[in-house]
C-alpha cells in the first residue's frame, strides 16, 4: 500500500533552504534553542521548551497592556478645572456651543495650554469625534452624553475628522480646531455672532416661515442641515448630485420635490405662492452666512 | 438502557408530578414579598426543572460524558457573554441626553421606498455622476 | 484517549444513532445560542428599568401563562412516555401518546393567541400606539419577540411530532425508536426554554 | 479500481443532486470563486475612486454601497466559507479515514443554503446595495440607512444557517467517524483546526443570527431593544455584534492555520514541532477568542472597566497565535525545504499572519487603539491576516490538495510566479495603509484630504497587481484541469491518509480500509522506518 516513501521522485527535490530565511531561523535557534543536531524533536520532548515559548510573549504582553491601559484611565480622567464645550453631531456636521452661548460649526476654537472638555452627543447615528493631531476618539453616541478632554499645547489649525460611519457624507463630516494664544482666544470669544443685515433679516425669516422647525440642529425632523450648503456637493436619492448653488437653494424651497437629498425622505413642503423673490434672497443669504 | 424498569411509564410519571409541584412552587412563591430573592428563587426553580427534564426525559442520565458536555457548554457561553458583557453595563455610569429619533415617514417596512428602486444605484451609473472633480471645501482648511 | 471506530460507522445502526443523538444536542446548543441575545437584552432591560419591568410583568396573565407551562410540561411527560413506549416495542401506545403531545402543542399554542389577542386590544404591543412607558415597551417587545420565536420552534415541533404519529400508525412503521428519541429531544428542548421564559416573563414584581 | 468520484455522473442533475462530500465540495468552490470575484471586484472599485484624493469616480453614497458590498461578500461568502466548506468539506472525511461526512444530505442542504443567502445578498445589491458597513451599526442601520437592509439582513441570516450546519457536520463527523487507530492525537491539524472553527461557527453563528433577527424587527417595526428613544442601547448591539464577529475572525484564521500545518513540514521534510501544542492552541484561541469582543467597542462609550478586562484578554489571546508562529519557524529549522508553490503561499501566510497579528495587538493596546481605531490602521491589520494570511492559506491549500482534487498537477513554475506576485502586490496595497492610517486617516472615506493621496496611491497601485495575481491560479488551474501531467497518488510525498488513496479518489475514499497507526507528519522517518 501506498505510503510516504522516503526516496524522493523527481517531481521533488528537497533544495537547501532560501537565503533569506536563515537570519530568522538562526535568531530563533540563538534565542530559543540549543545544540546541534535535531534539536527542535530533543526540545520538543523536553519539558522546558514551552516556558520559553508561553512565558516570553506573555510577559513583554503584559508590559504593554499595562503601559497602555495607564495612558487610557488616563484619557477618562479630565481634570478638574477643563474649560467644558458643548458639542452636538449631526448627518453631517458638528455644532459646538461655548459655555458663553457663543456657537460654531465644524469648528472649535480653543485656548492653548488649557484643558478642554467636550461634552458631546449625537442627533441622529453614531459620529466619533477625532483629532488625529490630538491623538483623541470618542464616539458620540445618541441618547446619551459621552465626554473628551485635551490640551491644545501649540496654536495652529488641527484637522477634525468624523470617524464612526455615519452615511452618505460621512467623508465630508470634517472641520478644524484652531488653538490659539489664550488673549487672543478670549477676544475671539467675546466676539459677536458674525450674522448680519439682510442675513439677519433672512435668519429671522428663516424663523417665521418655519424652516427652523425642521433644519434647525436641534429639530426633531430628519431634514438636512442647510450651514454652509452654498458651494457643497449635494447627493440626490436617484444618483444625481450638483454643486448647491443660490438657484438650487430657490429650486429646493419653491419646488422641494425635484431634488430630493439623498437619506431623506420628500417630506419638505413647497413654498411656492408664499414667499416673496426678497424673502427668498434673504433666506439664501442667511444660508450664505452659515458658511465658512 | 441495562437498568430497565419494570414498570413502564414510571419514571416519566414521577418526574411529571415533580414538574407539576415545581410549577406550583414557582408560582406560588411569586406572591410572597421577598424581594429580589423572589427572582432568584424563580430561576433557582426553574434550573431545577430544566435539570429534571435534561435528565430524565432527555436522557442525560443514560448519556456519555460527551454529550452531557455539549449539553453544559452553550449554558456556559451565554454566562461568558452575560458576565464579560457585565464588565460594561455594571461599571458604565451614563447620563442621559434627550433623543427623539426621527421617524421617517417612509413606508412602514422599513425598506427604501420607491425611489432608489427606480433608479438602482449601479456603479455604472455612480462614475457618471460628478462631471468636474469637485472642490473639496470641507478640506480647504489646513 | 478515546477508542477510534470502525470505518465507515453510518452502517450501523447504533453508530448512527449516536451521531444522530450528538448532532441533535449540538443542534440543541445553537438553539439555545441563539436565544441568547433575547436572554441578554431582557437582562439588559431588567438592569436599566427593573420597576418598569415588573410593573410591565404584571400586566401578563399569569393564569393562562401558568396553565400553558402545565401544558407544556404534561406534553413532555407524554412525550417521554412515547419514546419509551416505542423502545418497548409498543408501536401503538407511541402514537397515541405522539397523538396527544401533538394535540397538547396545539392546544398551548391556541391559549398563546388569546393572550395575544387580549394584550393587543389593552395596548400593549410595543407599537407607537402603546399605553407604556419606555421601560415597559421595552420588555413587551422582549415579551413577544421571545414567546413568538419560541411558537415557532413548538409549531416546527408539532408538525414533527403529528407526521411521526401519522407515519407510525400504518402496518409498517417509517421510522424506529432511535429517530423518535431524536424528536423526543427536540420537543423536550422547546419545553425547556419554556420553562425559563415562564417566571422571566410572568412572574415578575408579582409580589410588589 | 473504482472509477474516481469525478467521473460518477457528468449530467448538472448528478452535480446538484449529489451527497458525496468531494463533489459538494467543489460546489463550494465554484461559488466561492464567483463571490471572490464580485467582492474583488467592489475592492476594485474603491481602490480606483481611492487612488486620488477628490471624489471622482463614483458618488458619496454608491462607495458606501460599494464597501459594504465588499466586506459583507468577502467575509460571509468567501472567507468563511472558505477553507472549511471547500477543501474542509473535501479533505476532512479523507483526513480521518471514512467515507463522507456524518450527514452527508445535511451537507448538501447547507450548500443551497449558502448559495440561496448569496443569492439574496446579490439581489440586494442589484436593487440599489446596502450601505450599513458589514457592521450594521444601530442607529444609522435602523433608522437612518435608504437601502436595502432588510433583505441583506436576511441574506446573512440564511448563510449563517448554513454555516451552522457545516460545523454540526464536522463535529459529528470528527467524533464518531475516525478509521481504526486514528486517536484524537493523531489527526492532522488540518483536522484539529476544522475542528475548533466548528465549535465556533455553531456556538457563535446563532448568535449574530438573533441580533440580526432583532435589528430587522427594529427597522420594520420601528421598535427594538437598541433604540434610545425606548431606553434600549445601541452598544447592546455591538456588544451582541462582536460576540460573534470576533470569533467569527478566528473561523476566518484557524483553518488557515490548520492548512498552513500541513503544508510546512510536507515541504520542510519535518515532523511539526510540538504536535500537541499546536493543537492545545488551536482549542485555546477558540475559547480564549469568545472573550475579547469589546475591544472593538474602546471608544463607544463602553465602561472603562470593561475596556481594561477586553484589552487584557486580547492580549492573552495572542499567546495561543505566537506559539503557533514560533512552532512554525521552529519546524522549518533544519528542515530541507522546497520552495514549492503551496510552500511560498504557506511562508506568505506566517509572515503576513505575524505582521497582522502583531499589528492586532497595537490595536489592543487600549491607549494607541484611541488613536487608530476606525482608521486605515484597521484596515490594514486585517487585511494583513485575512487577505494576506487566510487568502495565501486558502490558495496554497489549493495548490497542494489540486492533485488530489483534480487528479492533475498544476504548472509549478507559474504555481511560484503567482505567488510571488500576490505577495508582493498584497504588501504594496496594503502597508501603506497602516501609514496612512497611523496618519490619522479614517476608513470608510470615498475622499480624503490631500497629504493622504501619495500613500494611496501606492496602495492602490499594489491592489492592480494583486488583481493580476489572483487572475493568474483562476487561468492556470483551469489550464491544467485540461492539459496538466496526472498526479499520482502522493506527489508530495506528503504523510497524511488523504495521500493514501487515488488521485482523485474514488467515490468511497479509500479503495481498502486504511488504517492509521502511527504519528502524524513522520517526515523524520526515512527508509523503511516510514513503512508500517
Ligand atoms: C482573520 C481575521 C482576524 C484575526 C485572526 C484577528 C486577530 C487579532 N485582532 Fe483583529 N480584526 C479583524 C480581523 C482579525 N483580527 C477585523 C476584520 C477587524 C475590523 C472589524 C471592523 O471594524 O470592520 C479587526 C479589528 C481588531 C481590533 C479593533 C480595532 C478597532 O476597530 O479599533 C482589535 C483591537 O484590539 C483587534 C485585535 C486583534 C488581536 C489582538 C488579534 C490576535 O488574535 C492576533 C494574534 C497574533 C499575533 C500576535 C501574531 C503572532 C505572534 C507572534 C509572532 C509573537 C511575537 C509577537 C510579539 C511578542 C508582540 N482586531
Ligand atoms: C475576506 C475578506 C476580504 C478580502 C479578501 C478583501 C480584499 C481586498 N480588500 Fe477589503 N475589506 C474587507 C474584507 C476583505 N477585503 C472588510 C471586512 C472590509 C470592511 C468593510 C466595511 O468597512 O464595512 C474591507 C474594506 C476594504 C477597504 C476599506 C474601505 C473603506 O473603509 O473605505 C479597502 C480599501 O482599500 C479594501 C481593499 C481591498 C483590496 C484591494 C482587496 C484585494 O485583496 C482584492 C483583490 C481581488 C481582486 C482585485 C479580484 C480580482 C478580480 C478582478 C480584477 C476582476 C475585476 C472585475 C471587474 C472590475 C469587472 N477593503
Ligand atoms: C416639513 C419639514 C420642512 C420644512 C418646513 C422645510 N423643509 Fe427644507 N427640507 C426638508 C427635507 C426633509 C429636505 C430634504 C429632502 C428634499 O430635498 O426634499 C429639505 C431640503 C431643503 C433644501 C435642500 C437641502 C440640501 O442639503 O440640498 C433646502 C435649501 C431647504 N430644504 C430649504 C428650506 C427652507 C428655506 C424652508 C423654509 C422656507 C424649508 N426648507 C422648510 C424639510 C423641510
Ligand atoms: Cu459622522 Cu461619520
Ligand atoms: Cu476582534
Amino acid at each position: 500500500m501506498a505510503c510516504s516513501k522516503a526516496s524522493l521522485t523527481p517531481a521533488f527535490r528537497p533544495r537547501p533552504i532560501a537565503a533569506a530565511y536563515r537570519p530568522v531561523l538562526d535568531g530563533v535557534n540563538a534565542i530559543f534553542l540549543t545544540g546541534q543536531g535535531d534539536a527542535t524533536a530533543r526540545l520538543a520532548r523536553s519539558a522546558g521548551f514551552p516556558y520559553a515559548w508561553v512565558v516570553t510573549p506573555l510577559v513583554i504582553f503584559l508590559a504593554l497592556f499595562a503601559w497602555a491601559a495607564a495612558e487610557y484611565v488616563r484619557i477618562y480622567r479630565p481634570p478638574p478645572d477643563a474649560m467644558p464645550v458643548f458639542v452636538v453631531a449631526k448627518q453631517w456636521m458638528w455644532k459646538l456651543e461655548h459655555s458663553n452661548g457663543k456657537r460654531e460649526i465644524d469648528e472649535l476654537h480653543v485656548p492653548v495650554g488649557r484643558p478642554v472638555r467636550l461634552i458631546m452627543t449625537s442627533q441622529d447615528a453614531i459620529h466619533s469625534f477625532f483629532v488625529p493631531a490630538f491623538r483623541i476618539k470618542q464616539d458620540l453616541v445618541p441618547g446619551r452624553y459621552t465626554t473628551l478632554w485635551f490640551t491644545a499645547t501649540r496654536a495652529g489649525e488641527y484637522r477634525l475628522f468624523c470617524a464612526e460611519y455615519c452615511g452618505s457624507d460621512h467623508a465630508m463630516m470634517g472641520g478644524r480646531v484652531v488653538a490659539m494664544e489664550p488673549a487672543q482666544f478670549a477676544r475671539w470669544l467675546e466676539e459677536g455672532s458674525p450674522v448680519a443685515g439682510l442675513a439677519a433679516r433672512g435668519f429671522e425669516l428663516f424663523r417665521r416661515y418655519g424652516c427652523s422647525g425642521c433644519h434647525a440642529a436641534g429639530s426633531t425632523v430628519h431634514a438636512p442641515a442647510l450651514e454652509g450648503l452654498l458651494g457643497r456637493p449635494v447627493q440626490f436619492s436617484d444618483g444625481r448630485s450638483l454643486i448647491a448653488d443660490e438657484a438650487y437653494i430657490r429650486d429646493s424651497i419653491l419646488l422641494p420635490r425635484k431634488d430630493v437629498v439623498a437619506g431623506f425622505d420628500a417630506i419638505m413642503p413647497s413654498f411656492a405662492g408664499q414667499m416673496s423673490e426678497e424673502d427668498l434672497m434673504a433666506i439664501v443669504e442667511y444660508i450664505r452666512s452659515t458658511g465658512r | 438502557m441495562s437498568a430497565r424498569k419494570h414498570r413502564p411509564y414510571r419514571r416519566a410519571l414521577r418526574v411529571w408530578i415533580g414538574l407539576m409541584l415545581l410549577l406550583a412552587a414557582t408560582t406560588g412563591s411569586a406572591w410572597l414579598p421577598l424581594g429580589a430573592w423572589n427572582s432568584v428563587v424563580n430561576l433557582v426553580i426553574a434550573a431545577a426543572k430544566v435539570l429534571l427534564v435534561a435528565v430524565f426525559f432527555m436522557h442525560l442520565r443514560d448519556a456519555g460524558g460527551l454529550v452531557r458536555l455539549v449539553a453544559c457548554v452553550a449554558l456556559f457561553m451565554l454566562v461568558l457573554l452575560f458576565s464579560l458583557a457585565a464588565s460594561d453595563y455594571l461599571n458604565r455610569h451614563i447620563d442621559p441626553a434627550p433623543w427623539q429619533p426621527p421617524r421617517q415617514g417612509s413606508s412602514s417596512f422599513g425598506e427604501p421606498g420607491q425611489l432608489s428602486l427606480n433608479v438602482p444605484q449601479t456603479v455604472e451609473h455612480g462614475v457618471e455622476v460628478i462631471p468636474e472633480p469637485a472642490a473639496l471645501a470641507d478640506f480647504d482648511c489646513a | 484517549m478515546s477508542a477510534a471506530r470502525p470505518l465507515d460507522t453510518l452502517a450501523a445502526p447504533e453508530q448512527r444513532a449516536q451521531a444522530g443523538t450528538l448532532g441533535m444536542w449540538v443542534f440543541l446548543a445553537t438553539e439555545l445560542m441563539f436565544f441568547g441575545p433575547l436572554f441578554f437584552g431582557y437582562w439588559y432591560g431588567r438592569l436599566q428599568f427593573p420597576d418598569a419591568f415588573a410593573a410591565a410583568s404584571r400586566e401578563t396573565d399569569v393564569v393562562l401563562g401558568a396553565a400553558n407551562t402545565a401544558l407544556l410540561l404534561t406534553s413532555s411527560a407524554l412525550m417521554a412516555a412515547a419514546v419509551e413506549a416505542a423502545q418497548l416495542g409498543a408501536r401503538r401506545i407511541a402514537v397515541r401518546l405522539l397523538g396527544a403531545t401533538a394535540a397538547l402543542g396545539v392546544v398551548f399554542l391556541v391559549v398563546k393567541g388569546v393572550e395575544y389577542h387580549h394584550e393587543w386590544q389593552a395596548g400593549l404591543f410595543p407599537g407607537d400606539a402603546s399605553v407604556l412607558v419606555t421601560g415597559g415597551r421595552l420588555f413587551f417587545l422582549l415579551y413577544f419577540a421571545m414567546t413568538g420565536v419560541h411558537a415557532l420552534h413548538l409549531v416546527i415541533g408539532i408538525t414533527v411530532v403529528a407526521a411521526f404519529a401519522v407515519a407510525g400508525a400504518g402496518a409498517k412503521p417509517r421510522w424506529g425508536p432511535g429517530q423518535l428519541g431524536l424528536v423526543g429531544l427536540y420537543w423536550h428542548f422547546v419545553d425547556a426554554l419554556w420553562i425559563f421564559l415562564f417566571p422571566l416573563l410572568y412572574l415578575l414584581g408579582r409580589s410588589g | 479500481m473504482a472509477a474516481s468520484y469525478l467521473e460518477e455522473g457528468y449530467s448538472l442533475g448528478s452535480w446538484l443532486t449529489t451527497s458525496d462530500h468531494k463533489r459538494i465540495a467543489l460546489l463550494y468552490f465554484a461559488a466561492i470563486t464567483a463571490f471572490f470575484f464580485i467582492g474583488g471586484a467592489a475592492a476594485t472599485i474603491i481602490r480606483l475612486e481611492l487612488a486620488t484624493a477628490p471624489d471622482e469616480l463614483v458618488s458619496a453614497d454608491t462607495y458606501n454601497r460599494l464597501f459594504t458590498a465588499h466586506g459583507v461578500i468577502m467575509v460571509w461568502l468567501f472567507l468563511i466559507p472558505s477553507i472549511p466548506s471547500a477543501l474542509g468539506n473535501f479533505l476532512m472525511p479523507m483526513m480521518i479515514g471514512a467515507r463522507d461526512l456524518a450527514f452527508p444530505r445535511l451537507n448538501l442542504a447547507s450548500w443551497y443554503l449558502y448559495v440561496g443567502g448569496g443569492l439574496m445578498i446579490i439581489t440586494a445589491l442589484v436593487l440599489g446595495g446596502v450601505d450599513t458597513g458589514w457592521t450594521f451599526y444601530t442607529p444609522y442601520s435602523t433608522l437612518f440607512s435608504n437601502s436595502h437592509v432588510v433583505l441583506t439582513l436576511a441574506g446573512v441570516f440564511v448563510v449563517g444557517f448554513s454555516s451552522i450546519l457545516t460545523g454540526l457536520n464536522f463535529i459529528v463527523t470528527v467524533h464518531t467517524m475516525r478509521a481504526p487507530g486514528l486517536t484524537w492525537f493523531r489527526l492532522p491539524l488540518f483536522v484539529w483546526a476544522n475542528y475548533a472553527t466548528s465549535l465556533i461557527l455553531v456556538l457563535a453563528t446563532p448568535v449574530l443570527a438573533m441580533t440580526l433577527v432583532l435589528l430587522a424587527i427594529e427597522r420594520i417595526f420601528q421598535v427594538g431593544i437598541f433604540d434610545p428613544a425606548l431606553g434600549g442601547d445601541p452598544l447592546l448591539f455591538q456588544h451582541l455584534f462582536w460576540f460573534y464577529s470576533h470569533p467569527a475572525v478566528y473561523i476566518m484564521v484557524l483553518p488557515a492555520m490548520g492548512v498552513a500545518s500541513e503544508i510546512i513540514p510536507c515541504f520542510a521534510r519535518r515532523r511539526i514541532f510540538g504536535y500537541r501544542f499546536m493543537a492545545y492552541a488551536i482549542l485555546g484561541i477558540a475559547v480564549i477568542g469568545f472573550l475579547v469582543w469589546g475591544h472593538h467597542m474602546f471608544v463607544s462609550g463602553q465602561a472603562v472597566y470593561a475596556s481594561l478586562a477586553f484589552s487584557l484578554l486580547s492580549f492573552l489571546v495572542a499567546i495561543p497565535s505566537a506559539i503557533k508562529v514560533f512552532n512554525w519557524t521552529a519546524t522549518l529549522y533544519k528542515g530541507s525545504i522546497t520552495l514549492s508553490a503551496p510552500m511560498l503561499y504557506a511562508l506568505g501566510f506566517v509572515g503576513l499572519f505575524t505582521i497582522g497579528g502583531v499589528t492586532g495587538l497595537y490595536l489592543a493596546s487600549l491607549a494607541l487603539d484611541v488613536h487608530l481605531t476606525d482608521t486605515y490602521f484597521v484596515v490594514a491589520h486585517f487585511h494583513y491576516i485575512m487577505v494576506g494570511g487566510s487568502v495565501m492559506a486558502y490558495l496554497g491549500g489549493v495548490h497542494f490538495w489540486w492533485p488530489k482534487i483534480s487528479g492533475r498537477m498544476y504548472p509549478e513554475m507559474w504555481g511560484r510566479a503567482a505567488a510571488v506576485l500576490i505577495f508582493f502586490g498584497f504588501n504594496l496595497t496594503f502597508f501603506p495603509q497602516y501609514l496612512v492610517g497611523a496618519q490619522g486617516m479614517p476608513r470608510r472615506y470615498h475622499a480624503y484630504p490631500e497629504e493622504f493621496e501619495l500613500l494611496n496611491a501606492l496602495s492602490s497601485a499594489g491592489a492592480s497587481i494583486l488583481a493580476v495575481g489572483y487572475l493568474l491560479p483562476l487561468v492556470y488551474l483551469a489550464w491544467s484541469l485540461f492539459y496538466g501531467a496526472r498526479a499520482e497518488r502522493n506527489p508530495w510525498q506528503a504523510s497524511g491518509l488523504e495521500w493514501q488513496t487515488a488521485s482523485p479518489p474514488p467515490k468511497d475514499n479509500f479503495d481498502s480500509e486504511p488504517l492509521a497507526v502511527r504519528e502524524p507528519y513522520d517526515y523524520w522517518l526515512t527508509g523503511d522506518e516510514a513503512r508500517p
